[in-house]
């Protein structure tokens, strides 16, 4: 059975983060009262028919009708938030690479309105060029695309034009020269060492994990207790001794559980950014009413 | 040998062989003297508008039906196996930029390369590894093979369709220019250095050495 | 149809078929009314004295090269060998393991290694022996020659796609444990002996050693 955190500790814990509570409040409301897009004309949501977000901006741009090296990027920017919006309420699961381009666009939006005298001198290349650079790069798809298009136009082998069907052959004289190319030498190479280490598998070697259920379990009994934002870090259980899960298991179980706990809405879930801490705490009525709203 | 004699003996070649012969392995099967050339130059003319053409696929040439009565060939047809959208935009790349790193695909295509996707065009034989690129970490580079030049009906990669307005339009260059950034979930960054245009202009910097034999044979 | 075009579809559906046709076989690929004798007459009158005839063989039709030019149909012509499948996993291991002994082969392989696999690769001059192992029992160990590094075009062992190449083309996936280690053959590794000149200059010597090891090895 994982150890439990004392109430004490969790208690002491969440003290210490008194400061960052506010914080997070603030944040977790803003977020909430984000005003939404209006979907007013009905996109065309295939997404299966896209191969990722740069399919998606290239289908974009091409009915905004212009030569791709002079399209707006904020119009494009503005429809690709649009799509993605309508994909997210029609539930569609969307690949995080999808949201990590609309949350990039979203700040490029931002940069290229700003005037250019209020932007602030940073490392990061004008907006301008960025935009400039994201036109290009889908000018360099859209070049693919016809070029697929060119290729599978020219006459094909056997499906339109056809070599002698019954050819005499030449006497064969066999070569010094094998017929293997260097991508079969490295098959066959990686087949024999994955053949050997299927021999060798030795299944006392294999780590424990910290079970799924059980961390659900843990994580409902001290959830009561998480009233304040409390880190991941100090949620997850400490090993015990040599046996049993490894650290990291149980990190990685607790996070799996609170996700479920979070998507049930017993949990809320809240970071600062991206690698700082993971905050836990119990959900209130407070936050639901204004979820549903 | 009299020049209709070559050309007899250059036409019942290419009749007989499994597969598309080159002008010097036309000249091996021919008496030392013999006028390849101008014997394959004789006989595209003669065949030129007939039922069966004289083609160039690969620097090699090759009798082949002509185009326009492919709607005759219902039994030898072969349906060419469906590529998905994904395999068909990655050969396309591989077909255009070559030689092309693995992570230079995934620039151009903005996604991930699934793993099926090479493996499909590997198993088709379209493309073959060609080499290493010259930079950190001596990436494989892909390249198209013969096949995909016959397959596709190609006298060499200099006669692919609008390659020439590609290039000219700086689409072939793999660097993305300045410091772009799209964010690039799959975690897969081109780790190499951008080459010089005094790099890309060195014919043996493109000259992989998975090609040296192909030029020695020549 | 009109009569030119009717030759033409008759000279290429005779020239695409995988054998010959009779007149019926042509005349129900054509439309109807087709003139496919008057066709057929036409293209033999043609075909007359070219590198190319049409032949009529039990009442069907053929092309055929022409019977003086067969000298020509005999000349060699070099096709690349195939290598077993246990040959290429066997080469691939002294490519990547040399210099390796006969029992550290079979180790990886998990089989035993059968006679004739190493004599198909000393044959095509792709392996040799190195040396003799330091160890008890000095057994000689294998590596891989010039032609190797020229059959697949590399410059140098180095050269050897490694571990993150094969992780690239896809070839290792996740169920692969984090420490698989591919070994870099070019690496010095002066553990073993050289063979003498004599041990090398002996022309059965190969022969006799295979034969010795095969004993020992039973």
């Amino acid at each position: 059975m994982a150890p439990k955190l004392s109430k004490d500790d969790i208690l002491a814990q969440t003290l210490e983060n008194e400061v960052f509570q506010h914080r997070l409040d603030f944040d977790n409301g803003r977020a909430d009262n984000a005003p939404d897009i209006e979907a007013d004309d009905a996109l065309v949501l295939d997404l299966e028919g896209y191969e990722g977000p740069l399919h998606v901006l290239l289908e974009l741009a091409r009915q905004q009708k212009v030569d791709l090296l002079k399209i707006s990027i904020t119009t494009l920017a503005e429809q690709y938030l649009k799509f993605i919006q309508e994909a997210r309420r029609l539930r569609f699961s969307l690949a995080a690479d999808y949201l990590v381009m609309a949350s990039w666009l979203a700040y490029l939006k931002s940069r290229l309105l700003l005037p250019k005298t209020e932007r602030k001198a940073t490392d990061e290349p004008p907006p301008e060029e960025l935009a400039a650079a994201l036109a290009f790069r889908l000018q360099k798809l859209n070049a693919i695309r016809k070029a697929v298009e060119a290729i599978q136009g020219r006459p094909q082998l056997k499906r339109d034009v056809f070599a002698r069907g019954d050819p005499q052959a030449l006497v064969i004289v066999p070569s010094s020269r094998i017929e293997a190319s260097i991508f079969d030498l490295m098959t066959a190479y990686v087949t024999q060492r994955r053949k050997e280490i299927d021999r060798h598998y030795d299944p006392t070697r294999r780590t424990e994990a910290y079970q799924l259920e059980e961390a659900r379990d843990h994580l409902r009994d001290i959830l009561p207790e998480l009233t304040q934002w409390t880190t991941l870090d100090s949620v997850a259980p400490v090993p015990v001794g040599e046996h049993g899960p490894k650290r990291p298991s149980y990190l990685a179980s607790t996070l799996a559980a609170s996700l479920e706990l979070t998507k049930e809405g017993a949990l809320s879930l809240q970071q600062l950014g991206v690698f700082e801490p993971l905050y836990l705490r119990v959900r209130q009525a407070s936050e639901e009413v204004a979820h549903d709203t | 040998m009299i020049h209709e004699e070559t050309e007899r003996a250059v036409e019942a070649l290419l009749f007989a062989a499994a597969g598309p012969l080159s002008a010097a392995d036309l000249a091996r099967r021919l008496p030392e003297g013999a006028e390849v050339g101008k014997a394959l130059a004789a006989l595209k003319a003669h065949y030129a508008g007939r039922g069966v053409v004289l083609d160039i696929v690969a620097d090699k040439w090759q009798f082949r039906t002509a185009i326009d009565l492919s709607y005759l060939m219902i039994e030898e047809r072969e349906e060419p196996r469906k590529l998905s959208k994904a395999a068909l935009e990655t050969l396309a790349i591989i077909a255009y930029h070559q030689p092309v790193t693995r992570a230079e695909i995934e620039t151009v295509r903005g996604v991930g390369l699934s793993r099926g996707t090479l493996d499909v065009l590997h198993e088709l034989n379209l493309i073959k590894l060609r080499g290493r690129r010259r930079s950190p970490g001596r990436p494989v580079t892909y390249g198209t093979t013969e096949a995909f030049l016959e397959q596709f009906s190609l006298p060499s990669l200099a006669d692919l369709p609008g390659a020439s307005e590609m290039r000219a339009a700086g689409l072939l260059d793999l660097n993305v220019p300045s410091d772009f950034f799209v964010p690039d979930p799959s975690g897969t960054k081109a780790v190499e250095d951008p080459l010089t245009i005094e790099e890309l202009e060195q014919p043996e910097f493109h000259q992989d050495f998975f090609e040296f034999e192909e030029d020695r044979g020549d």
